[in-house]
């Protein structure tokens, strides 16, 4: 049932207002081509989840996009803070930013909870950690064997996950390979879902046991070439790290984030004309798609 | 002996050093990474690397800039899911050792990546918890690498988002922990081990060029320190050379990366 | 730290009268070559789980191995009943046989619970099912966050398990592919693992994602050729049909039964022997393995 | 039209027919299997089988004997763990249709797979319960095909092993089911569906050659008769060469494989 289509369409008809969305992707295929399209539609009241909000989630907060985040670790990899997030969190810029903090165990086990139609997600968590006592949300459950006292959580389920995948095929089965996340997870948990790909090709040449997505659990499938720069897409291209690194400067200032988002995404047409304009802007030549 | 090297250097060798050959490692970005691929390139050829983006067995050649780097899944045994690496592996009681970094400890090794602050109010807003705190409960033992000051070693954190020894001596087995926790604390300037009985964390060894004072100066508690301290041996050539080549070729694939 | 060895080592140190042993492999890779030492080692008072008891487990009961099994679905695949299961519910023979009955989705939630180091597993089962009337061990659990009513089911927790593989290489890290069951489940979940492959290679060619089970996590690794037969291995050999229909038979009576497994099993040497004894006996020409 | 066709043949169409195209169907093996792969050999192209042993998407060119045939696993899309197709595929409410057999089952289409007699003192030990109890609670809709006989369309289960609708009405509903439970049990005499409102089994169709005398003498209850029985279209030409090919593939298959 996968409807393969422009990522312009598939944002616009599946992702609305005030939705809770889980666009994922951990370190590997994080689809910023998705979050820039919800940059440049404008979409606002959204809950976000996200294990890692890296700077997918940075540019949607300092854009103003979201009434709360639901996530468990909330920086720059390998180079420091996500100055959106903390700007956010710290001084109320763009608005207030609601949060609910988890740990990375409780939210893949929240996530294949959702994947399960579980309404919690039980594990060994959290002992001795302040984080309970700031999230109502964590839970304490009695195993009715042992009498152990264990960890519960709420399942995470989403209106809309978004993940990126190297391929899919013409019916809309989607191929991943790699660093895997919680993707799989993420697409299952929610009503519904985009994937954005590198390629659409004839017949997947899928491994045994290969990360599948069939076209009858994915949405909207869209080819997106490059659509997780700068985070990498294993056997396409690499992590752009100078990229981490020089959005520490971007997102510092207010203004010049602003500035970067209006040039960069917002006046884009497409991914493909941001990634010409940030070509442009590091001194780089026109690229095509 | 080469006499030339940076307090970094020797806390990343005396990091690395704590690894044993043979274990399974739930390894954190940054300071344990290099510290675990380190100890994988000298002493400890066959520890078998687990990374949270759900890589086992890994060999990276260049140290990751993030935790799931392509680098730890092209040279992974296998990748799985994060969920299962969670749950089968590190709840699983598969992990021998978990080695963590921290913005704050405390002197139970308690560790802090929240916030500073209050946390409705904060100061300073941190990642968060990531991995750490399962990590810090599940794993045979913990090793925890960050550089000693004041303002990281605290009387009392402001959030505690990782438990090292709780209040200290039993305090770890009554809440039924499943691992025994944090075995050292390996910083720039020497080497805390928890006390046998109260679990209080207990300057053991000082770096060469290193003092007792300065550690306790860099401590915001009164530092307790062992009968006798040792000085940590200096790096040796091997390892000196080991962990510059794996600098270098970080840097080198990184630049190349950048301009591809 | 697996240790490459023999079988006849392998289920003589690991495998005591007494313990709880899941011997796994879903239709495929089914470790018969490890039943077999089993019976000619002579174990006995074992408390066996399995999903799906097959011919495997009908031989262990039908030669007195086995104090309890707890399983999913006891049929002979294709063909009908477990004549062995059968006798011993039905008539107590070889002696009376305990039985603790759960369904798939209980038994393959209950392995992840162990691999989980969980003391339960939770799933939505049963409902309206006269199963958990027989098995105290199937109740109720309630979820902290909605109030709904799910069941719980105790982790399953063997001493030892036991899977087959398509590969190990020289350190004893484990690859298979194709329909993998619950065998990395099994794995983990037990305290000690013997993994049977059809053959150790320098170097396992593994996909991306591929199914693998490190060498720190089994404890022995035994090289057996052919040891999933009659089952198939995929890549290796088909499912030998033909044994199945012909079990039922063999199996249909209690003194075919036992000259069958004294004349094939008890005194062979070993596997291979096995595979010529039975290649022999249905007029075919003795194998070299 | 062909004349000439099997009572099981009949039963085989009739069931595969009550497939739609471009579900996802999880299915059960025996006749099941073989009525799930003759829907996509004929009008249901597009429909995605899904076995318990964890083939997502398979397309066998020849009936699998067991639930985990090789040849299962090398014509899907993909394969996944046994824990994780009952997770996330049949619990996780990503089945459109469980498509079961029985040993016995009663007017509101609940089923016995388990034993036959007392429990603790079975007359015959049925194999058990297998995927069938979280397929009949989870999937979409159920359909259920066995020969129609006094011992298998009994009054009162030996045993419940799954659930159909329970002691009908809105039963189910009130048992939170997921589904939405049997849509319909399709026999070798005709096809029963359950009464909109009292959910009990009811004869909507006769199949051709099979009279509604023979169904309610081939049932344990007083079998519940629609106002109007249709008769069910014989099989067409190209249902019964479908059927046909695909049972002589698979004992070509099997032929060939007992050989080799």
């Amino acid at each position: 049932m996968a409807n393969i289509t422009t990522l312009r369409e598939a944002v616009g008809s599946l992702i609305e207002d005030g939705h809770t969305i889980a666009m994922e992707g951990f370190t590997h295929l994080i689809p910023f081509a998705a979050g820039h399209e919800v940059v440049r539609q404008g979409k606002r009241d959204l809950t976000v989840i996200r294990m890692t909000p890296d700077l997918i989630y940075d540019q949607l907060i300092g854009m103003g996009c979201v009434r709360k985040m639901v996530f468990s670790w909330g920086g720059n990899p390998g180079v420091g803070s996500l100055h959106r997030f903390r700007d956010a969190v710290e001084q109320g810029w763009p608005h207030r930013l609601e949060i609910e903090e988890r740990s990375h165990a409780d939210m893949a086990n929240a996530y294949a909870a959702g994947a399960s139609n579980l309404p919690f997600a039980v594990l060994r968590g959290y002992v001795g950690s302040d984080l309970p006592r700031y999230n109502e949300n964590i839970r304490t459950i009695e195993c009715p064997f042992t009498g152990e006292q264990l960890t519960a959580t709420p399942a995470l389920r989403p209106d809309v996950a978004v993940v990126h995948a190297q391929q899919a095929d013409r019916a809309g089965n989607v191929l991943m390979w790699g660093i895997v996340g919680v993707q799989k997870e993420a697409v299952l948990a929610a009503k519904a879902a985009i994937v954005t790909v590198e390629e659409i090709v004839d017949e997947l040449d899928a491994a045994p046991n290969a990360v599948i997505l069939p076209h009858w659990v994915v949405t909207a499938v869209c080819k997106v070439p490059h659509g997780a720069t700068p985070a990498y897409a294993q056997g396409y291209y690499g992590r752009d790290n100078a990229f981490y690194r020089a959005w520490d400067t971007i997102a510092r200032d207010r203004d010049m984030f602003q500035d970067w988002m209006r040039h960069h995404i917002v006046e884009a047409a497409d991914f493909a004309d941001f990634r010409n304009r940030l070509r442009l802007s590091t001194g780089g030549e026109k690229v095509h798609a | 002996m080469p006499d030339d090297f940076t307090a970094t250097e020797m806390m990343t060798v005396a990091a690395a050093r704590a690894l044993r050959d043979g274990v399974s490692c739930f390894v954190g970005i940054g300071l344990p990474s290099a510290a675990a691929n380190l100890a994988r390139a000298t002493h400890a050829p066959n520890v078998a690397l687990i990374y949270e983006s759900g890589a086992i067995g890994t060999k990276p050649d260049v140290l990751p800039l993030s935790i799931g780097d392509g680098e730890l899944s092209e040279t992974a045994d296998t990748v799985v899911s994060v969920p299962e690496i969670f749950r089968y592996w590190l709840q699983g009681g598969r992990i021998d050792v978990g080695f963590l970094g921290a913005a704050q400890i405390d002197k139970f090794a308690n560790i802090n990546t929240t916030i500073i602050g209050d946390y409705a109010n904060p100061k300073v807003r941190l990642p968060g918890a990531g991995g750490a705190p399962e990590i810090a409960a599940s794993a045979g033992e913990v090793l925890i690498t960050l550089k000693h000051s004041k303002r990281a070693f605290v009387e009392k954190l402001d959030f505690v988002t990782s438990v090292g020894h709780l209040d200290g001596g039993d305090a770890r087995a009554r809440a039924m922990l499943p691992g025994r926790g944090p075995a050292a604390v390996i910083t720039d300037l020497g080497i805390l081990t928890p006390d046998p009985e109260t679990k209080e964390l207990t300057l053991t060894h000082r770096h060469p060029g290193a003092t007792v004072e300065q550690a306790q100066d860099a401590t915001g508690w009164a530092l307790k320190v062992a009968h006798s301290v040792a000085e940590t041996p200096a790096p040796t050539a091997e390892e000196l050379t080991a962990l510059r080549d794996l600098n270098a070729r970080t840097a080198a694939a990184h630049r190349k990366s950048e301009a591809a």
